[in-house]
């Protein structure tokens, strides 16, 4: 076992997560049914929100995913701009689509609850403001990747976006925080902090969550691995115009 | 440096320069609102801080792709790469010509435009001060986003994509700060973040700008 | 079936969206990959074949 | 002075175009690039001038010292004549016009709107723009596009200033330059050959 | 005439072109609006039919100079106009694309921007219907426009200016009949006033199109 | 089929630049024009191809007979070469684009973006149209630039087939276009004298 950089070398990459993938998958899959079954049919209604409770099982997964696969093209940003490795800067780009799911999931299950909980589908609240925001995010971080040819100026333009992306998220956050005090209070109707949130309803959340970074990561392989080839399928077709 | 911006200046105010782009269609949004929300007084009043900093940015958002495009496509921006200024220099020029020739002009036409939503007249005040220190980053972090898409053909769609997401806490504190001086409220907190968006941007952002610019010219 | 009462179209309607859009994805990035290993067969033979 | 390029490989949209390509060329020379359409020249004139990478090799004179005129000229049509080049002697800190107006007989039109010119106009206006460089080295993608004969000796007679002052130049062309006692390159044989094929490292190739 | 319908969506659904433009800035429009009015429900839905008729207006508004300038600056207009094609039929062609890649889009995003803007549930029907009437309007008008800056370096400021004007009366009664729409009263008054606008345009302005765009070409 | 072209007067800008041009192309010939940079070339092809309005005189085609190729090419960058040149045979209704592929050797780029070609490639494509259009008046303007040899060879071989299929060709240049046999005409001589100061008509002049 070396360092972790010789991962950063494509057929590498490629030979290990082929053999990782399977599990992942499959892990993922037991996960990810497990918590949504045990959560949508052997828990209890709230007494205070019904059965829309069950809701949560996809909302929050979702919703920390939309976040942390952000975290994770941060990431991934900084290692093509300090080392150059080309899988990082293509695991980046692999992962903005399902990150950018993920926020959809997280707003379109929020509005289907705010509907009965709040009494309408959009409510300008910081959260969700946040979210949307974050979504922009996605689309631009996504549509600049597909508009510029070359591969390696593609990379290096989007990791500096998102890293000023991300402090301008950071930014909205807290903006966004400040500009809806005072003018709406009773709206955040949301359940009590994660500590309140009762065991009936915490543990199939976790595995709720665990199958959706489970997921994220089993993904995140494959369309890294998808990335690479046709990269150098396009590496290839150009050599055959050369000779 | 100093040449560059006069240059980009005339050339601004010569036929066809953006110079009036922007504050043309500052007047669109503001005469098309009353329009489409119907004439009454009352409501217009309530939501024209609002507008008024939506049409600026607007109007800013629009005139972005004139930053970088033109000088791209006659091969400008390819010579001037090439002569003897730092490129982070180029950019904060550029970002200052089009603060001067879209920036300025807006804060100037706000009062006049207040006039034509009834803007309150506490709002005044706040709404000139709040454009005046909001603006310039408009126009920095606008320049980023030109920076960003120069290279690929007619990014309008992309740059205005790209660059929205980054102008929201911008327009949060300044049309915050409009609503809060018409109410009476105190308005120091979003001058500050105000103040140092702008500030922040205007220190840090040229060093991106410039180095995607370099990246696309390539 | 957990009795929903007069919620079943909130809920039943975020697990069919959340799990068409998961499914959705799921099957894109599959096919996408086999595309790309096709892809990349087919053009690695042939630069093999001529060199 | 000196512009040596050693063992340069450019790629354009990622397909390499050209490989090893060396040369020198010394202070009072001109070197003339030749090869059929396509063949890389104007790539290799972009990576010489500093405006993309070269994938391997080295060019022996920083950007610093160049003054590059492609295709395009960059001309604002709504500036005129004078407004172009002045702009570009400020930048580059060069002084005076006159004499880069005078080496086109370009005085006439020097107040009229670049964008009224015709074609070869046009052209003498983006050469004029090398002189107010003052760089030493030019590099000059088809400079004699559009010019007429006349206009083809003036500028032959500008870059043979160029080159009595010291200065070196290096132009890609198809047609005639005028300047007979320049060196010719043709490109042709340094055209890139597909790279190996199993080396599928970082670079996916 | 097919071919150049299809190769003016295809361009326009390529990388870089303009599909998407309208619907972007749309979206810009509806997500900034409650950034700067605040986030207030009440007051946005009272306003949202107009600024989602504003909104719709000013991403027609944007992508108009793109339905000749391109087309004028590599040439490839000088050329059709040497073409088998009747200059009405070009113009009309390029007004259809205008509306397939801009208009239609718009129509089909609104109800999602409704939400955004909290509309109220009476609104959507007569907001649809009313967007569906009058987009096709202003793809009209807006060809026209286009056709009479065409010439003109970077005309983008003046064609805005020319077609404002001649887009209001579309707005008004567009906007006043989504507004009816959501307080129940009649919307037949606006409903025809606005197919009549439509059809007129439809009927007589490409015969107007056709002839500035001859005299812009000579 | 013959180009009569009588007395003919073009302006631009509103400047009189050429006047009294006449002459007479029959089916099979092509013309050469010939002349200074800013004499009067690209406003005479514009005003005979109909793109602009003449001050006086008369063409005596109208503009359904011509083909127009000038400075521009009117390539979209995103589109394929088939799929720049399959538009415009769609719009003129003429069927299949491949003998113009391969009378400008395009077949091997066919399926390029048109974006990413070199400057000399671009033109061919250029002038690919004009065979693709139909049409028998050819009306080009410096049609050979950034050609290499060989290109300029495919040019004159279309020109030539062009002609011997019963059309004409009227062409400006400065430089060769391998058409030995085409007639010159120098069009110094229509240079537009100032008009006489007391004739202030309609035209304010
Ligand atoms: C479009 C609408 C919505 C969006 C974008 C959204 C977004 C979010 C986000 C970002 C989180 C934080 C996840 C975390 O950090 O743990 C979250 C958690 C949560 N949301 Fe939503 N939300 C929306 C609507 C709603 C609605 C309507 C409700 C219920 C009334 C709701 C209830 C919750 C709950 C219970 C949690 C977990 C509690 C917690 O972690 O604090 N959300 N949502
Ligand atoms: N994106 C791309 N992908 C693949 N090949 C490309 C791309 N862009 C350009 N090329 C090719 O690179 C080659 C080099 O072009 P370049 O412009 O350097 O040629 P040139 O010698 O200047 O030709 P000309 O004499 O016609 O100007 C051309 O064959 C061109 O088709
Ligand atoms: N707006 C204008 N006002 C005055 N003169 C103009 C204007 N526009 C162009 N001209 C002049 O008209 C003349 C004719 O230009 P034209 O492009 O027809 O020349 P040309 O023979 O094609 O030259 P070239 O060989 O350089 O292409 C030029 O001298 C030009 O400067
Ligand atoms: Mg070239
Ligand atoms: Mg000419």
């Amino acid at each position: 076992m070396g360092s972790i950089w010789e991962y950063a070398n494509p057929r590498k990459f490629i030979a290990t997560t082929d053999k990782l993938l399977p599990w992942v998958s499959a892990l993922a899959v037991v996960a990810l049914a497990g918590g949504l079954i045990w959560g949508f049919f052997f828990t209890p209604e709230d007494y205070r929100q019904g059965a829309t409770v069950k809701i949560i099982y996809l909302h929050v997964p979702a919703a920390l995913m939309a976040i942390n696969a952000w975290m994770m093209m941060l990431v991934a940003s900084l290692i093509w701009i300090v080392r150059r490795h080309h899988v990082s800067a293509l695991a980046a780009r692999a992962a903005a689509p399902i990150g950018a799911t993920m926020t959809v999931i997280a707003l379109i299950t929020g509005a289907i609850w705010g509907q009965p909980m709040w009494g309408t589908w959009w409510e300008w609240d910081p959260r969700l403001t946040s979210f949307l925001i974050l979504f922009l995010f996605y689309l631009g971080y996504m549509a600049l990747w597909a508009a510029v040819e070359d591969d390696d100026t593609a990379a290096d333009l989007t990791s500096v976006l998102c890293l000023v992306g991300s402090v301008f998220a950071i930014l909205s956050r807290y903006a966004v925080n400040f500009w809806n005090q005072g003018l709406h209070q009773g709206a955040s109707l949301s359940l009590d902090k994660q500590e309140n949130v009762a065991d009936v309803f915490y543990y199939p959340l976790l595995v709720s969550i665990a199958g959706f970074v489970l997921l994220f990561v089993a993904l995140v392989f494959l369309r890294t691995q998808t990335e690479i080839r046709a990269r150098r399928t396009r590496a290839l077709l150009a050599r055959e115009r050369v000779s | 440096m100093i040449a560059l911006l006069i240059r980009d200046l005339r050339l601004a105010v010569r036929a066809g320069g953006g110079f009036g782009l922007g504050l043309a269609f500052f007047l669109i949004v503001v005469v098309l609102v009353p329009f489409g929300v119907g004439p009454n007084s009352g409501l217009l009043s309530k939501i024209a801080p609002g507008i008024l900093w939506v049409g600026a940015l607007l109007a800013c958002l629009l005139s972005l792709d004139r930053i970088f495009a033109l000088d791209w496509e006659d091969g400008s921006l390819d010579l001037l790469a090439t002569a003897p200024l730092p490129m982070e220099a180029i950019v904060s020029i550029k970002a200052l010509a089009h603060w001067l020739t879209t920036g300025l002009p807006l804060v100037l036409a706000a009062p006049v435009f207040g006039l034509l939503l009834s803007l309150p007249e506490a709002g005044y005040q706040p709404l000139l001060i709040s454009l005046l220190l909001g603006t310039p980053a408009l126009s920095v972090i606008g320049t980023f986003g030109a920076a960003l898409t120069v290279g690929l053909k007619r990014g309008g769609l992309l740059l205005s994509l790209l660059v929205l997401p980054l102008y929201v806490p911008t327009l949060i504190f300044g049309a915050e700060m409009a609503r809060r001086g018409i109410e009476g409220l105190e308005t120091t907190t979003p001058l500050m973040m105000l103040a140092g968006i702008t500030c922040g941007a205007i220190a840090l952002l040229p060093f991106a700008s410039a180095a995607v610019l370099r990246v696309n010219l390539r | 079936m957990p009795e929903l009462g007069k919620y079943a179209g909130a809920v039943l309607s975020s697990y069919a969206v959340s799990i068409a859009l998961i499914v959705a994805l799921v099957v894109v990035s599959v096919i996408q990959s086999r595309r790309a290993k096709a892809a990349l067969n087919d053009v690695e033979k042939r630069s093999k074949r001529n060199g | 002075m000196e512009l040596v390029v050693t063992d340069l490989s450019v790629a354009r949209g990622g397909v390499p175009v050209l490989e090893g390509v060396a040369f020198t060329v010394r202070a009072g020379e001109a070197l003339v690039l030749r090869g059929p359409n396509g063949s890389g020249k104007t790539t290799l004139l972009r990576t010489i001038a500093g405006l993309q990478p070269a994938l391997a090799g080295h060019v022996g004179l920083e950007r610093e010292a160049m003054a590059y005129a492609g295709h395009a000229d960059g001309i604002k049509a709504v500036l005129s004549v004078r407004e172009n080049l002045q702009f570009w002697a400020d930048v580059f800190a060069t002084g005076g016009i006159d004499p880069a107006l005078a080496a086109f007989e370009l005085e006439g039109l020097a107040e009229r709107p670049a964008g009224g010119l015709s074609a070869g106009q046009k052209r003498r206006l983006g050469l004029a723009r090398m002189v107010v460089t003052g760089r030493p080295v030019w590099v000059l993608d088809e400079p004699t596009v559009s010019l007429d004969a006349a206009a083809v000796g003036l500028f032959a007679q500008a870059v043979r200033a160029h080159l009595a002052g010291g200065g070196l130049a290096l132009m890609a062309t198809h047609i005639d330059l005028g300047l007979a006692e320049a060196r010719v390159l043709d490109v042709a044989p340094f055209r890139a050959k597909a790279p190996a094929l199993d080396d599928f490292d970082g670079a996916f190739l």
